[in-house]
């Protein structure tokens, strides 16, 4: 338990402040907060975020960014729905493969490792600086999107599939199981592996890590191709629980994963920060969308309110680390 | 010169704590007019933190300053400018993508009647600054392209260009030799005549025995002692320093090794833009068990001898560099390790240290696979590896796990150093490892750096102080323009033979 | 100072206000469909619900030679100065679905009446909830005027019955994973809401969804508006209560005609042309397919 | 003329290459690509952006970033609009206040440097990171256009309103001139100026700026509220070429923006980059979007083309400017 309490998570402590604050107004305001339903819903909604700013916050500590994920999610959501749909026909050799719901999600999350992985190469080999070259891959994945689906969403995709999406195990819903097991798994490697040491390091100092001997590079490429694999993973279970691929689904998603990033007390500028600083941010924003409509807050206000209070919160962090 | 004794500022009581330490308790100490005040004290002692406060750059302190009689309260680093007080930092501080003119006049640009940046006139004024050190470099070239050295000659320019009254250096010459050192000492020396008070840090004793007047040690934080140099002698100032007497160790076993560790021949090296060769020619041996000492000015191509040794300039790079008579195919620092190679890198900030990672990381770096267990990383054996290297080297932090940042500038050159030791190397390139490293703590250097190559590691060493050389060498090799230029045995070398083979060759 | 293209064929530029919403893309579609189908080069812009970007369209399209434009407009006001502009190029505009706020700009228009669809599903909302009951209004995006069309033309018959109390109304975008996800955060204040009207098809479908989750599916009435196939479908299974079908492929093809027409000298065209909202309901939806009547 | 060609400019002649030979590539598949009209077309319309992204340079120089323009935009076009139209009215005191053109512009931009200043005040007093500090603005200012204008457009705003967007002034179109004379300024006060100094030098190194007697926080609070500003120009701009305040404009114009500067060679890590390169992105953006459209590229494989034609201008660049 030693690696939960080290020092990239203990900082953090101080952000629970802020979601402190935030659930003890909300549940003075609403009556309805503070349900145990409630606490699902709000757990069920911001699991795929988690997922995909799990991802981020990895990138982010090398001091990259990814603005490509929305589109990633959308094309691998399209992916695994249309393969589990329609299969591949080529009319031609009179071919025509099927696919498994365990092949579908299979070829959706390599397809989003895959991008992922173009966007390593793209930002190392050619020193591409990362914003410019996920900002490409925004673009390109959205298009491709559009392309495979035609523009409509692909609907109807069978009830199993929707288990990933909105089923229950052992009282808990199933994505939120998923992205508990994504954040474990990511936060052991931030902490306890060679390669999360080596995130850090890069983030941190990217020449004094390469003479080093670290092989800068490929921890690079590596992040970005888990970044682009969580992204499929939060796809799937997007498409999943709306039983249907949404050729428009995740857009300006990269906003909120960097919010939650950032909120979560990660540094842009790379070196510092943790994965369990993400998932508080994730929830003060998922806590926060919720608690605005709970309390009917008009749609007009809920912007404003939102904008002020993720200004506070941060505010809030920043004065309690201060003294630390 | 003046024969009044005025303090220029005095500062009484004055207390500093960080988080976690006290790094000044209850100082007070005077500076003179016309006099070179040298500070020392080990690495930690906080020498800089209380030029920090003396310069404005820290407001939160207990205790006062009097300046010029007076007791003032600067509001920052431009206040204490404006009302002549001045420092050039130990940390360079200066902006890599401006030019050096950019950089000197940053925050005092002159301006012409319309309000716009008077560039020609900032132009010419760094000219003179740079002919006056010395320094051959065009005044619009960008700061980052320097090396270490070069960048230190401008920020003492950055000092030179106010007229202060008072100047305090924190080591400037940590990264500058032979001649550019003389050039300073003249123009302290016109400062001095010109009454101006000086405060001089350094832990190269000889220096502060040229020109120093008077003498102040720091230990722990506290004012030990203060007088007159006259009369002091080096044993007397490294005792009150440390607080017991120092024998600085010399290698003195021969050579008598003869197995050949690293082998390079004809090493050249392109220049990444000019094209021409920055290394020419190059051929040496280092044998096992050999520490061989490398000598040249500034520029002679040092750095880059042991960079593309480790395989940092491939692309560029022809010859061949053997290790135990294996060719070493180095493309890459990870090569270049497995091969038993290390590097201790000249710009510790910038190459050697992940500044907001704690000490305990910064020293695994270069360990971990060796740490790994299933995968995972051994905590437990981190910690002992971090230990081990805090007690050896005596790396002065309250904790392993405070960042790197919060070090003093020896410290940290300290971890470098831990941090290739830990990846127990066959050959240790080490390039400036002494720099802004205390008496002490190098004599402690020394004998590790001696008693591993008793252990039969092969050193290769580049400094820039001719005694470290000739305390640590076995064999010297000189350097000038990127060309070897003379060899000695250690019974042969002297000091004026190896100036002589470092300046060899531009006098032709 | 028209730039005809002296050979080749005409060329129809199809400006559509987005393609990121299924039932734009197919209007865009059939509107391409039918002009090649004439014999016509043509090309789809998607103005991506950006009014600047719909100018920098019109500007395009009339700077290299496009000879008609048909136009689904991002805003009845904000694209006026577009249809001028191509009015005073030479180059005929025909609206489809949206309007233009001009009556002299546009050669034609030829109009889906949001507002009156909307109030006929009003009418029925009333209806199958029996003029008593708590509801909820999910909308589109709050900055689009049909948004606006839409929730007006419901709120002119619904608010009429005080028995029928709105308990949230809440933006989703148009967007099915936010309409989902809005709904199950309302309903855990308001379990027991009668009904929900949405803005838009894909609303319709992800508020369906939450009740699934939260089961309530079966006591709670859903309504949509755009006549998308999951919604026509989940009509027939008595999942959704009723739709407003808009027939996007009867205007597309009106406004390929018109254009075609118009080449070939015709000038009097309907200023307006409006084509009926008709109401999809389990009772009728037979005569339906997505996007228009079954052929 | 020599502060044009200084470094920070000089670097800069890389990137014109991309540009080059994208302007080469249209002009050869398209005969009207290189038509006067054409051009001026392609001028008028990247002339919102050349504003907007004038001030994220600045911004960007100094190591921080600003995602609320494309909301302050809208606001600031729909106070204009909004004043000009129908002034403002207080019934209660039986008050009207009618607004001029130049009076209601004004108001326009006053608000938006007012955003912009409130911007770099949470930057520099709570060291908020201007992530999410303009993260904020964005939701916040958005959420106010919609109030201010209820989600309605406000249009009919008078001809000689329109004359700022749509006018012609010696043969050129005021849009351009207003872009060009904005450009003009900031790259005087970039090169010319003490205050384009420290911007530069904020970038490089903050710490040693603030060792140099900088007002650090002064120069990013001037620095963002010219940005404000500047996004506020481009609203004002934009409304009056469509002669309307849309509540939705601006969507994403943040990412077109930080693109302009990025391509242009700007680092985001600050320090380094001119306003001339941003320029240069700008257009190269412009002329692709443009290029796509003439070249009768279909909606789906222009974002793919888009995004791989910006990857490449960007690795053009760069392999361009390694034998520098
Ligand atoms: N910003 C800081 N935060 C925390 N501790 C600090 C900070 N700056 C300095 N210290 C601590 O204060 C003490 C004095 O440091 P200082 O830099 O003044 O030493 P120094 O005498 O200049 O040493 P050196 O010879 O190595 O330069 C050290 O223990 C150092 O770790
Ligand atoms: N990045 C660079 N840009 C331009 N010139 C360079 C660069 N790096 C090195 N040089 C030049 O290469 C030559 C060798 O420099 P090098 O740093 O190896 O010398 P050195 O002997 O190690 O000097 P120092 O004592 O400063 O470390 C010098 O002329 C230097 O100016
Ligand atoms: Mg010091
Ligand atoms: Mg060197």
């Amino acid at each position: 338990m030693d690696a939960i309490l080290n020092r990239n998570n203990f900082a953090r402590f101080q952000s629970l402040i802020a979601l402190f604050l935030l659930c003890l107004g909300l549940s003075i305001l609403s009556d309805k907060f503070l349900s145990v339903s409630n606490l699902w819903n709000v757990m069920r909604q911001i699991s795929a975020n988690i997922c995909i700013s799990t991802g981020m916050t990895l990138i982010v500590l090398t001091a990259g960014i990814d603005l490509s994920v929305g589109s990633v999610l959308a094309l691998c959501g399209a992916i695994t729905a249309g393969l589990l749909k329609n299969g591949i026909e080529v009319p031609a050799n009179n071919l025509y493969i099927g696919f498994t719901i365990l092949g579908a999600i299979l070829a959706g999350v390599l397809t989003g490792s895959f991008l992922g992985a173009f966007n390593g190469w793209a930002i190392t080999r050619f020193k591409v600086p990362p914003f410019v070259a996920t900002l490409a891959m925004l673009t390109v994945a959205r298009g491709f999107t559009m392309l495979w689906t035609g523009g409509f969403p692909i609907s109807g995709l069978g009830d199993t599939f929707l288990y990933f999406g909105t089923g229950w195990l052992l009282g808990i819903p199933v994505p939120v199981w998923i992205s508990v097991l994504v954040v474990g798994i990511a936060v052991f490697v931030t902490n306890k592996t060679r390669i999360g040491r080596y995130i850090y390091a890069i983030g941190g100092n990217e020449s004094a890590s390469r003479l080093s001997g670290i092989n800068v590079d490929r921890v690079k490429i590596i992040v970005y191709t888990i970044a682009g694999g969580l992204a499929a993973v939060g796809g799937i279970m997007v498409t999943s629980r709306l039983d249907s691929a949404q050729p428009n689904a995740g857009m300006s998603y990269e906003l909120d994963s960097i919010a939650a990033v950032v909120i979560g007390g990660t540094s842009l500028s790379g070196g510092r920060g943790s994965i369990m600083g993400t998932v508080q941010g994730a929830i003060i924003i998922g806590v926060l969308n919720n608690g605005l409509v709970l309390l009917n807050v008009s749609p007009f206000w809920q912007q404003v309110v939102k904008g002020l209070v993720i200004l506070l919160a941060v505010i809030i962090d920043k004065s309690n680390s201060k003294n630390e | 010169m003046t024969e009044v004794e005025t303090a220029v500022l005095e500062v009484r009581h004055i207390t500093k704590k960080f988080p976690g330490v006290t790094a000044l308790e209850d100082v007070s100490l005077s500076i003179e007019a016309g006099k070179v005040t040298a500070l020392i004290g080990e690495n930690g002692a906080g020498k800089s933190t209380l030029m920090k406060v003396l310069s404005g750059v820290y407001q939160d302190f207990e205790g006062e300053i009097h300046y010029k009689g007076e007791l003032v309260k600067f509001t920052g680093p431009k206040d204490a400018q404006q009302q002549g007080v001045v420092i050039i930092h130990q940390e360079l501080n200066l902006i890599p993508y401006l030019s050096i003119t950019e950089n000197i006049f940053l925050g005092r640009e002159l301006v012409t009647q319309y309000g716009t940046m008077d560039k020609s006139r900032m132009r010419r004024k760094t000219q003179e600054l740079l002919d006056r050190l010395k320094l051959k470099v065009n005044p619009e070239s960008p700061v980052f392209k320097l090396k270490v050295g070069q960048q230190q000659v401008v920020e003492i320019a950055k000092a030179l260009l106010t007229d202060a009254e008072l100047i305090i250096m924190d080591e400037p010459t940590s990264a500058i030799t032979g001649s550019e050192v003389e050039v300073l000492f003249e123009i302290i020396e016109d400062l001095r005549k010109a009454n101006k008070a000086i405060v001089y840090i350094s832990h190269k004793l000889d220096e502060l025995f040229s020109i120093a007047d008077n003498y102040a040690v720091l230990r722990d934080g506290k004012v030990i002692e203060r007088g007159k140099m006259e009369g002091m002698t080096h044993d007397k100032l490294i005792s009150k320093m440390v607080g017991r007497t120092i024998e600085v160790m010399r290698k003195t076993s021969g050579t008598d090794k003869q197995e050949a560790l690293l082998e390079v021949r004809n090493l050249n090296l392109r220049h990444k833009v000019r094209k021409d060769n920055v290394l020419k020619d190059i051929s040496f041996d280092v044998k096992r068990g050999e520490i061989v000492g490398l000598f040249g000015l500034m520029g002679a191509g040092r750095t880059e001898l042991l960079e593309t040794i480790f395989g940092l300039h491939a692309s560029h790079a022809s010859g061949r560099v053997l290790m135990q008579g294996e060719q070493l195919c180095c493309d890459s620092p990870a090569r270049a390790i497995a091969a038993g190679l290390a590097l201790v890198p000249e710009d510790r900030k910038k190459d050697g240290l992940v500044l907001g990672l704690d000490v305990k990381t910064n020293i695994s770096l270069t360990t971990l696979p060796d740490l790994e267990k299933l995968g995972t990383l051994n905590d437990t054996q981190e910690c002992a590896l971090a230990d081990k290297y805090i007690g050896e080297l005596k790396i002065k932090t309250p904790s392993r796990t405070q960042q790197a940042k919060n070090l003093s500038g020896g410290n940290q050159q300290k971890i470098v150093l831990a941090k290739w030791l830990a990846t127990k190397p066959k050959l240790l390139l080490l390039d400036e490892p002494t720099r802004g490293i205390d008496i002490n703590a190098k004599s402690e250097i020394y004998k590790l750096i001696i008693g591993l190559a008793d252990q039969g590691l092969g050193i290769l060493v580049v400094s820039s102080e001719l005694p470290e050389i000739l305390a640590l060498s076995d064999r010297i090799l000189v350097m000038a323009e990127g060309r070897l230029t003379g060899e000695f045995t250690a019974a042969e070398a002297s000091e004026d033979a190896i100036l002589k083979r470092a300046i060899v060759s531009m006098s032709e | 100072k028209t730039k005809q293209s002296e050979d080749g064929p005409k060329k129809i530029a199809i400006v559509v206000s987005t393609l990121n919403n299924p039932w734009f893309v197919f209007l865009a579609q059939k509107a391409e469909a039918k002009a090649k189908a004439l014999g016509y080069e043509s090309k789809i812009f998607d103005s991506q619900n950006n009014t600047a970007l719909e100018t920098d369209h019109f500007e395009n399209a009339i700077a290299s030679g496009y000879n008609a434009i048909l136009f689904n407009p991002t805003d009845a006001d904000g694209s006026i100065v577009n249809v001028k502009n191509a009015k005073a190029a030479g180059i005929p505009v025909f609206c489809m679905d949206r309007e233009v706020n001009s009556n002299d700009a546009a050669t034609s228009q030829i109009l889906s009446d949001s507002y009156s669809g909307c109030v006929a599903i009003g009418k029925y909302f009333v209806e199958t909830l029996n003029k008593k009951g708590k509801y909820v209004e999910i909308l589109g995006m709050v900055g689009d005027n049909n948004t606006w069309n839409r929730s007006k033309g419901f709120h002119s018959v619904v608010d009429f019955y005080p028995g029928l109390k709105m308990v949230a109304q809440q933006s989703a975008d148009f967007d099915r994973n936010k309409a989902m996800e809005v709904l199950e955060s309302i309903l855990q204040a308001h379990p027991d809401i009668d009904g929900v009207f949405c803005g838009n098809d894909a609303m319709a479908m992800g508020a369906y969804q939450a009740l699934v989750a939260a089961g309530k599916a079966d006591k709670v009435k859903v309504f949509g508006f755009d006549g998308a196939e999951d919604v026509v479908k989940s009509i027939q299974d008595g999942k959704i209560v009723a739709t407003g079908m808009q027939f996007p492929e009867v205007m597309a093809q009106t406004a390929a005609t018109f254009a075609d027409e118009y080449f070939k000298g015709k000038r009097d065209f309907p200023q307006k042309m409006p084509v009926a909202v008709e109401m999809v309901r389990k009772d009728n939806v037979e005569n339906y397919a997505a996007y228009g009547e079954k052929e």
